[in-house]
């Protein structure tokens, strides 16, 4: 992945924001079959308050940009998303430092560090069916495309494939964490809001990424 | 969808101010935290007695602040924990030399923004400790998961720590207590109908004509099965043995009794309730020394009800006894 | 049917039962009449304040039996007048030397049982008088009709005439006083849905999903006329509308505001109105005295809520400040 | 009509009392259309308080049984309902006196009786959209039977067709009277289930009488 960092970041981060507030309802009825139907008013709530201060976020890097967008998250949303969602962009902000370009490396440690403190925020797993279900397979096989030589045009229609997939298959398991995991065994069957919601907004990254015409 | 409710996201707020125009002169509304406070708090004299957790609870818990219960309340959204910046600066308007106690309700996203809620205002000073409430026995197998729910009976440990903090205990005492009696305290609950959050606008699951949910939470969430309707007494005795069951109360104990409906269900039906839980406790020996019998812990609409019985001691039955004031009456 | 019920014949019963239970020091409870009344009642040296009308209306009356409001109440069975022999033997059981007053809501049910018996209380030598109670804007045409119904405005005569009783007033004072609240009360309610008698077993009427019923009573009757749903502001200028065109409320008036729920409505939602209603008033110059929001007359589970206002003088203001105290919290 | 006058006061206040609980939820039904619904209920929980008593009820004429029936209603049975069929049958009970036969003109007289007291209890009137209005078109009908010669046996087949109509007829009336007249013009439409109580009875009546065989 090639290009200016900031505006690559500025790019996923906006993605993000748009994708959340325009799937809140969808998201929302995805919580409420075996949760309490919250998540998508949380999401688009947060990511509209990122997007109210937009232009005055410190822009220094690109690191800099998503630590201050995952402060307005930790600190300003409510619900399980709020610190979860913040607790990533901080780390992702934290590992890609001030970094003026962006190596598919960076990317890939970016998103295990995002991982990594939603596990310490959350006190979770992959296999709790939580968005870590998506979002670890994603990166995973993001990681697999840039060693084989794919370029990012490439990598992320496959990562978000490998989403969308594991998005899906979260219906076979049962939730340990979140609201979700107060039905039990009644949680199997559906699908886990979280990691559905990884899944489209890595689909709008990779479209976004497409139309920008980025340089492969 | 059949509320009455302008535009949704606003629903918190104007709760929030019509509850401060309600209660002028004994309340204090911080509209940028979702903040309702004693207007007399923080006390010097005094431990402060804080509570967050999601809107869509009441009374609790905007609607407990007041002598000898909350120093203050800052929910979040509907269902939703507040945002970690809520708990910091409620903690610093609070701010008590004789320190902060945050009561939190056992659930993931209120833990995290306690958490570090709670960090931050000790980074400036502040001495807070947090009281995590559990009291749900309908949530099982709590060593794979995130543990027991906070649900209705943290009324009880709210008003156990309130009259301790008013009687002029320290933080380190008021914990004690807090602990003491969310220990000896046990909930379940069950549902009639589903309910309809505003911002979703319609009802968050369906339930057939004649199905209800045993083992609900108070976030609207399905419960632990799906069962046939009963008769009344038939329910009662499900809901008692899975809280007798569970702490267990013995032959020869006293307890309180709390009946507490979750927003839909008129009080004529949890006097019905309370009728046979009373009597089953006597058949078995139990005395009920305090009853309950209303609206504490609520999840909007939703018809159902949860019993609660907490095992008193003579330190307990006092601090329940003890005065107290609110928009609402709870005891 | 989605109720806590056993058999329906048994509703009003078990939930005297029940309410008996959870107040055994402070309440009696005699089968016979569906009669709850205070252990220390009647005293020789206060007038009786006696209640009957429906069950279904809960807390109205029965359990707002208590020092400084009433001091028995006789309900019938759902939405029915109680029979005149309940009335009858209730007066023999409250004779007091000051008399009694029988308090009744203007339903003709109520009034024939309660003019029966009187008349057969007094033939036993017994004093009485009744103070019909009739704060329902909703009913006009008076002169073809029966007149206005008893609502949620009722409370504040119990309130007041129960003050002045515990004070000491004798039986013509206290009927002055009730006079004088009827007198500068006035109710409006709306319906969102419809509600559930337990022998009926399913709802009274159907309302479409954004229908709401505009002007009802308390026995789950269909209103005045069928209306959309409107945002809950709107919904409280049209019930202001009504209420304050009719006594009318002029500035500089200072008022009671209550916000009554009508039994399935959360009171997250009465505050969003009494938020309205409140500032709506403030803008016409009227104050806001004295705040009630709650259920304080309810018909069994229906979603809705009603608007009363009272205007105060100083005499009536001090009477609704007195110390009172029920099974539940209505001041 | 001939016969014994106590037994066919027997017949009919225990047909009217099985007719009641037989149909509690048709009228609770009836009721609830534009009224509170507990008609067919107090109805039904006041006859049946009347039959628990049914053995031990005062039997020296066919007036005291009607007087002691209407005092049990009057005086335990809540609602609009008891006090006015309590009414109704203490005032019958009067008109009958210790009469030991009953000719049609006196059972005229009762009915009279009955439907004045209604009118002075329920301060209403024909035309109020209530019971009255099936009651009194029925009296008036076996008035003119009997004027023109009719035994019971025609008379009355005749008395419960013209009950018939006239509560089928209260669909166009507006309730002035009852809870049903709070919803003011939206009563009309629907019938009074009080006159369609009358309606039903008398056809109950009807055809007790045509079973037991009366002697025309
Ligand atoms: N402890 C956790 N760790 C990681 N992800 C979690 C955790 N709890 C919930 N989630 C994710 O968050 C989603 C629900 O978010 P939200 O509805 O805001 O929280 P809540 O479950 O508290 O209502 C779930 O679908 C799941 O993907
Ligand atoms: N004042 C009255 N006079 C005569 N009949 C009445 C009166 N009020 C009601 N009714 C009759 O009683 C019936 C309703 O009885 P019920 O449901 O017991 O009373 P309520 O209207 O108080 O609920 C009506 O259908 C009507 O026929
Ligand atoms: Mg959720
Ligand atoms: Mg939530
Ligand atoms: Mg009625
Ligand atoms: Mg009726």
């Amino acid at each position: 992945m090639s290009g200016n960092a900031l505006a690559g970041a500025e790019l996923v981060v906006r993605t993000i924001a748009e994708t959340a507030v325009e799937n809140e309802k969808y998201f929302g009825d995805l919580d409420a079959v075996v949760g309490d139907g919250d998540f998508g008013y949380s999401l688009a709530r947060g990511f509209e308050k990122l997007l109210e201060g937009w232009d005055s976020l410190d822009r220094s890097d690109a690191g800099t940009f998503l630590k201050r967008s995952g402060m307005v998250l930790a600190s300003r949303v409510g619900g399980t998303s709020g610190p979860l969602w913040g607790t990533a962009f901080l780390r992702a902000g934290a590992a890609a430092g001030s970094t003026e370009d962006l190596t598919g490396e960076q990317v890939v440690a970016m998103l295990r560090a995002a991982a990594e403190g939603i596990k310490a925020r959350g006190q979770s797993d992959v296999g709790d069916k939580t968005l870590l279900d998506a979002l670890v397979p994603l990166t995973d096989r993001l990681e697999q495309e840039f060693a084989r030589g794919a370029g990012a045009m490439e990598a992320l229609p496959a990562a978000a494939g490998a989403a969308r997939d594991a998005a899906e298959a979260t219906a076979g398991m049962v939730a340990r964490r979140g609201r979700a995991s107060y039905t039990g065994e009644r949680s199997r069957g559906s699908v886990d809001a979280g990691a559905v919601a990884v899944a489209v907004i890595a689909e709008r990254i990779s479209e976004s990424w497409q139309k920008r015409g980025g340089t492969a | 969808m059949k509320k009455f409710v302008n535009d949704p996201k606003n629903y918190v707020a104007e709760m929030l101010e019509g509850v401060a125009l309600a209660n002028p002169d004994s309340l204090r509304y911080v509209p940028a935290y979702n903040l309702i406070m004693r207007a007399d708090a923080p006390r010097a004299d005094k431990v402060s007695i804080v509570q967050g957790s999601g809107s869509g609870h009441e009374p609790a818990h905007v609607m407990v602040v007041g002598r000898g219960l909350l120093d203050a309340a800052c929910p979040g959204d509907v269902f939703a924990a507040p945002p970690m910046d809520y708990v910091y600066e409620t903690a610093k308007l609070l701010a008590s030399p004789k320190g902060v106690l945050l009561l939190v309700n056992n659930y993931t996203g209120d833990r995290m923004a306690f958490d570090m809620g709670k960090e931050m205002a000790e980074a400036d000073g502040i001495r807070a400790e947090i009281l995590t409430v559990n009291d749900d026995v309908a949530v099982q197998d709590s060593t794979y998961t995130v543990g027991r729910r906070g649900v209705a009976g943290n009324f009880f440990v709210i008003k156990a720590v309130g009259a301790a903090a008013e009687q002029g205990a320290d933080l380190d005492e008021v914990l004690r207590i807090g602990r003491k009696v969310n220990d000896v305290t046990r909930t379940m609950g069950v549902a009639l109908t589903a309910c309809t959050p505003p911002a979703k606008g319609s009802p968050l699951f369906e339930l057939g004509g004649d199905e209800i949910e045993f083992g609900v939470g108070i976030h609207g969430e399905p419960g632990r099965e799906r069962r046939r309707i009963k008769a009344a007494d038939a329910i009662v005795d499900d809901l008692l043995e899975a809280v007798t069951g569970d702490l267990p109360y013995r032959s020869g104990d006293r307890v309180a009794l709390m009946i507490n409906g979750l927003g839909g269900t008129p009080i004529s039906e949890l006097y019905i309730l309370y009728r046979h839980a009373h009597r089953q406790l006597a058949d078995r020996g139990i005395t009920v020394g305090r009853s309950y019998v209303g609206e504490y812990c609520t999840s909007l609409d939703m018809a159902g009800a949860s019993l609660t019985l907490v095992r008193l001691d003579e330190e307990i039955d006092h601090l329940l006894a003890a005065p107290a004031e609110a928009a609402v009456r709870v005891c």
